[in-house]
C-alpha cells in the first residue's frame, strides 16, 4: 500500500486549514508535493489548490547513487533458503531465491527485483511473518 | 495447560479477547492484516503477526497463513473470536492436528449446529419447540408450495448454510413462491456453496430472544439467562442488544434456559455458545439456531452476571469444571449494547471510511466501551463497519435506557459517518423506552422516521 | 424540586456530575473558563457560561461571575463538585440567600468541619479516637516543644486552616521545632490567610482510610464503607485509591463506619462526605479529618456498592429522604481508581502541558474511564495536572490490581507527558500487589526505584 | 487571552514537524507570523527556525477599508446600557458605554476601542456571560 493516497493528503488539508497554514508540503518515499491553499475561501467551496511534484532531497541511504529494495515473504512458514539466496549472489526479477514452508507444502519465494543481494535477513528454518524482509538487494 | 494464545480475529473482539488472556497471565499473539498495523488488538497483545494484504480472504481468512501464525508463535490454543474461523471445522480439526486447543466446542458440536436442518432435529429430539416448517431440506419447489400451504403463509425460505440473519428470504404468497424460491436458491448456492433450503412458517413481529450457555469438558452444562436482540437492521443484523428480557416471566425464563441447555447437551456441547429464539407475543418460543462461538453481544450477560465469558472459555477450554453450577448463577440489574458503526444513517447506511480526526468516547459510571479505534485510526473498507461498542449498565432498564441515552449524546466522532445519530433518536423512541421492540421494530422506525 | 443544576467546577468532576443530571432528566448549565473551552464538561451540558480568563482566580473562584453565572441561568441548585468553592461557606451563604440551593452539607456542618481544632473537638466528643496532640490551637512555640515531648516526637505541624494534605510539616526533633514552626506558620498565614496551628502526634507509617458517609435532611446518616487511600505522592496527595480495604477486618469495618457516622452526627451533617483516619498497624484508628463534599476517589464506592454518590446527593438536597438504610448498603468486588496525571514521572513531576496528540484510553470488562481531555485537547498550565480518573473493578483485589495493570499498559498518550509510566511500575511492585502499603509507601517506592 | 501565545506556536510546530511541513504560516486576529522548519535537524537540537510579522491580508469582512471591533463583557451579570450605547455614538477607548450589575453592584463597562458603534448585540437587562459581545464598532 501507497503512503501517499489521497486520505493522507486531505487529513493533511484538513490539518493546514483548521492551523491555518496556506502552504503544504508532503513528502512520503520517493514522492513529494507542495501546495498552496486559498484559505479565504470557505470549506465547502473547490478549494483553490495546486499540488506539484517537487525535486527531493537525495535519501539518507541512498546518497551514494544506490538504491535497495527488499525481497519479502508472500507467506507465513518457515524459510528455507535456495541457491541463489546469498550475499553477492546476483538476482533477476521472477527467479526462485528460497521457499516458505507451510502445512507441509513449500512455496516459492521469487525476487520481486532483479539486482545483487548485499545483505541476507533470515536462515534456514526461521519462522517469517507476511511481508517480512528476506534480503536487501541493490538495484 | 494454556500459556500462550493467538487470537485469530480483528479490531474489538481480538482486543477484549487479549484483555482476559493478559489478566490471567497468558501470552498473547495477535494476528493482522497490513491494513490493521495501527489497530489497538496489535498494541495490546505480547506479539503480532502479519498474515497478509488487506482484504480478508487474503489475510483473516487466509487459512495456511492463519494456522502458521498459530505454528510459529509457539501458541498453545487459539481463540477465533466471532466470525471468520470460528464455525468453521475445518480450522478447528486443522488445530487439533497441530497439537493447538481450539477455544470452542468439539469439531462435531460445531457440525451438528452448522446445518439448520440437523440443527433443528436436534432441537426436537431434546423437546424444544421449533418454528413449523419442513423436516429438513426441502427438495424442490413444489414440496416447499404444498408445506407452506399446510403451515400458511407468510413463509421463510432459509438456507441451510446460512447464518446470523444471513439467506433468508420472505414469501407472503403461492404466488410469489416460484420465483423466490429459485433467487433463494441461486442466493444460498453463490453465497455458501450449498443450495440446500428450509421452508418455516414466519413469526409475526416476534422477538429476537437467545440463551448464553456454556458447558465444560466434563459434561457439566449451564445458562447463563437470556439477551434480548430484537433491535435489528433491515439486513437481520442486530444493532441494539440487552440484558435480560425485562418483559419476561420468570417461567418464561426458566422454560428457555432449560430448553437452551437440552439443545445443547443433545449435541455435547462444550464451551461458551448461544441458542436463539424467537417468542411470540404470547410467550410462545421457537428454537431458531445455534450460534458455536462467542457472541459479539456477550458483554451484556457479563454485566449483569459479573462472569467474564472469555476467562470462562479459557478455563473450560484448558480441561477445568465449571467454577459454578446453575443455582450460583445470578443476575442483578439490566444492561444493554449498543453497535457503533461507521456507517453514514442518511445515505441508507453506507460504510464510511477515512481518517477518524476526533474520537471523543463516553465515559462515567456504568459505561463500558470495547473498541480497537481512536482519533488518528484510518478506517479501511475492507472489514465489518463496527468499530466499537458501548455498553452500558444500569439497576433497571429505565436506568440502562437514561444512561444509554446520556452516552450515546456524548458520543462525539469526526473524520468518519457513524450510526450514532440514528442510535440517539431510536433510545428517544417511546416504544424502545417502554420496552415495546420486536423485530419489526427498526424497518417501523425507519419507516416513521 | 432540582430542575436546573449549575455545575460550579471544570473538567472530568463537571463532566461527571452532568452525567447524573442528565440520566436524572435535570438540566445542567456547565461554567468555563476561557481556557477550558474545549473542555467536555462543556460540551456535554445543555448550556454553559463563560466566567472568565484562564487563570482560576480570574474564573472558576472569582465569587461574583460564577454566582452570577447561577443567578443568570436560572438554575435552582448548584453543584460545587470538589476544591473551588465546595468547602467555602461563603458561597454556600451567597447561594442561599440568592434562594438557590448547594447541593452540600449545611454551612454550620462546613464551618465545624473545615476548622482542624473543632473537628477535632467534635470527633472527641463523639467518642471518636483522635491523634494524640493539642487540645486545639497552639498558643506559642514555648506551648509546642512542651506538647511535642509530652506526646513524643516525631510530631506533625498542622495549619488549622489546611486540608488536602497541604499545610502539614513533620518534626522529628526539639532542635527542629523553632525552626520549622515559624516555617509553617508563615506558610499557613501565606497559603490560608490563618496562622493557627495544631501540634499532633506523628503516627509512623499509617494507613489512609477514609470513610464515606451520606446524610439527609430529616436526619438519617449512614456510611457507604471505606476507602484504602494510603498511595499518596510526597506532597500527600492521593494517587491510587481503592475500596474496600481489603486487610480490614470486620471488627474494624464495623468500628471505624460507626465512628464515621457519630462524627458526622455531631455536627448534623447532611449530604455527602467522607471521615478521613489514619489507622495504624494494630488496627488503631485515629480521626483525622472531615472533607465535607464529594471526593475525588468517589468512583470506587460507587464501583463496589452499585450506587450513585452524585444522585444520592442531589436526592437528598432536594429534600428526599436516603432511600437506603445502614443495614441494605452491601459492597461486592473491589475497586480501585488511579488518577491519570500530565506530569513528567522523569522530571520530579513537574506538570506536562500542550496538545494531546493521541489519547488511547483503556476499555473492556470492569474498567470505567472519567476525563474530560481527548485526542486534540491541549493542556493548560493553569489547573490541576490530573486528567483523568481510571477505575477498575474487579471480584477481588487480585483481580482488580490485574485490570488496572493491563488497563495501564493499554493506556497510550502522546503530545504530553504523563504518570502513567510511573503507575505500570508502581502496580508490579510485590508490596503493592500484596495489599502491603502505607502512606510511607511511594516514599520508598521512590527511594527504590 | 492572546489566542496566538507560546503554546499555539509551539503547538503549531509540532504539528508541522510530524507532518513534514517546511512553512508554517500563523494568523491570528491582527496577528501573523511565518516561519521556516529545517526538518532534517533532530527534535532536540535547536530548531533552524524564523518566525517573522508578516503583511496581513484584508479580512474578508473590511473590504471596503472599514475594521470592527467588539466591545465585550469582562463580568457576568446584567448589562444597563449608558448613554452612549447607540447606534451611530462615537466612543473613545476608556469611555464608560454601560454597566454590568452583579450582586447589587454596577460595573462600568468601558470601550476597548475608538470609533463608532454600529451595532448594538444586547439590551437593558439581558444577561451577558463573560467576554460577550456587546456592540460592534467600526473603528
Amino acid at each position: 500500500m501507497k503512503e501517499l493516497d489521497l486520505e493522507t493528503i486531505r487529513h493533511a488539508l484538513r490539518t493546514a486549514r483548521e492551523n491555518g497554514y496556506e502552504v503544504v508540503r508532503i513528502r512520503s518515499g520517493a514522492e513529494a508535493f507542495r501546495g498552496t491553499l486559498d484559505l479565504t475561501r470557505p470549506e465547502s467551496a473547490t478549494p483553490e489548490l495546486v499540488f506539484m511534484p517537487e525535486e527531493m532531497d537525495a535519501d539518507p541511504e541512498e546518497t551514494e547513487g544506490q538504491a535497495f529494495e527488499e525481497i519479502r515473504a508472500m507467506a507465513v512458514g518457515y524459510f528455507a533458503p535456495g541457491s541463489l539466496f546469498e550475499v553477492s549472489a546476483s538476482v533477476n526479477k521472477g527467479d526462485v531465491v528460497g521457499s516458505i514452508r507451510a502445512l507441509g507444502i513449500s512455496n516459492d519465494v521469487t525476487s520481486s527485483v532483479s539486482g545483487k543481494i548485499t545483505e541476507v535477513l533470515v536462515g534456514e528454518g526461521d519462522p517469517v511473518q507476511f511481508g517480512q524482509a528476506l534480503a536487501r538487494v541493490e538495484v | 495447560m494454556i500459556q500462550k494464545v493467538l487470537i485469530a480475529n480483528r479490531g474489538e473482539i481480538a482486543l477484549r479477547v487479549i484483555r482476559t488472556c493478559k489478566r490471567m497471565g497468558i501470552e498473547t499473539v495477535a494476528i493482522y492484516s497490513q491494513a490493521d498495523k495501527d489497530s489497538l488488538h496489535v498494541a495490546a497483545a505480547d506479539s503480532a503477526i502479519c498474515v497478509g494484504e488487506a482484504t480478508n480472504t487474503d489475510s483473516y481468512l487466509n487459512l495456511a497463513n492463519v494456522l502458521m501464525a498459530a505454528e510459529i508463535s509457539g501458541a498453545d490454543a487459539v481463540h477465533p473470536g466471532y466470525g471468520y474461523f470460528s464455525e468453521r471445522t475445518l480450522f478447528a480439526e486443522a488445530l487439533a492436528g497441530m497439537g493447538i486447543k481450539f477455544i470452542g466446542p468439539s469439531v462435531k458440536a460445531i457440525e451438528a449446529m452448522g446445518d439448520k436442518a440437523a440443527a433443528k432435529a436436534a432441537a426436537i429430539a431434546a423437546s424444544c419447540p421449533v418454528v413449523p416448517g419442513s423436516d429438513g431440506i426441502v427438495a424442490n419447489e413444489a414440496d416447499a408450495i404444498r408445506i407452506a400451504e399446510e403451515i400458511g403463509y407468510p413463509v421463510l425460505l432459509k438456507a441451510v448454510a446460512g447464518g446470523g440473519g444471513k439467506g433468508i428470504r420472505r414469501v407472503d404468497s403461492s404466488a410469489d413462491l416460484g420465483r423466490l424460491w429459485k433467487l433463494a436458491q441461486n442466493e444460498a448456492q453463490a453465497s455458501f456453496g450449498n443450495a440446500d433450503m428450509l421452508v418455516e412458517k414466519c413469526v409475526i413481529a416476534p422477538r429476537h430472544v437467545e440463551v448464553q450457555v456454556i458447558g465444560d469438558e466434563h459434561g457439566n452444562l449451564i445458562h447463563l439467562f437470556e439477551r434480548e436482540c430484537s433491535i435489528q437492521n433491515l439486513r437481520h443484523q442486530k444493532i441494539v442488544e440487552e440484558a435480560p428480557y425485562a418483559g419476561m416471566s420468570e417461567a418464561l425464563r426458566k422454560r428457555m434456559g432449560e430448553a437452551a441447555v437440552r439443545v445443547a447437551s443433545a449435541v455435547g456441547y462444550s464451551n461458551a455458545g448461544t441458542v436463539e429464539f424467537l417468542v411470540d407475543s404470547s410467550e410462545n418460543f421457537y428454537f431458531l439456531e445455534m450460534n458455536t462461538r462467542l457472541q459479539v453481544e456477550h458483554p451484556v450477560t457479563e454485566a449483569i452476571t459479573g462472569l467474564d465469558l472469555v476467562e470462562l472459555q479459557i478455563r473450560v477450554a484448558r480441561g477445568e469444571k465449571l467454577p459454578l453450577t446453575q443455582e450460583q448463577v445470578q443476575f442483578e440489574g439490566h444492561a444493554i449494547e449498543a453497535r457503533i458503526t461507521a456507517q453514514d444513517p442518511d445515505q441508507q447506511f453506507a460504510p464510511s471510511t477515512g481518517l477518524i480526526s476526533r474520537w471523543n468516547a463516553p465515559g462515567g459510571p456504568g459505561v463500558r466501551m470495547d473498541t480497537h479505534v481512536y482519533a488518528g485510526f484510518k478506517i479501511m473498507p475492507f472489514y465489518d463497519p463496527m468499530i466499537a461498542k458501548l455498553i452500558v449498565y444500569g439497576r433497571d432498564r429505565a436506568e440502562a435506557v437514561q444512561r444509554l441515552t446520556v452516552a450515546l449524546d456524548e458520543f462525539h466522532v469526526e473524520g468518519i459517518k457513524t450510526n450514532i445519530p440514528f442510535l440517539r433518536r431510536l433510545v428517544r423512541d417511546a416504544d424502545y423506552q417502554a420496552g415495546d421492540i420486536s423485530t419489526a421494530f427498526v424497518p417501523q422506525f425507519l419507516g416513521e422516521a
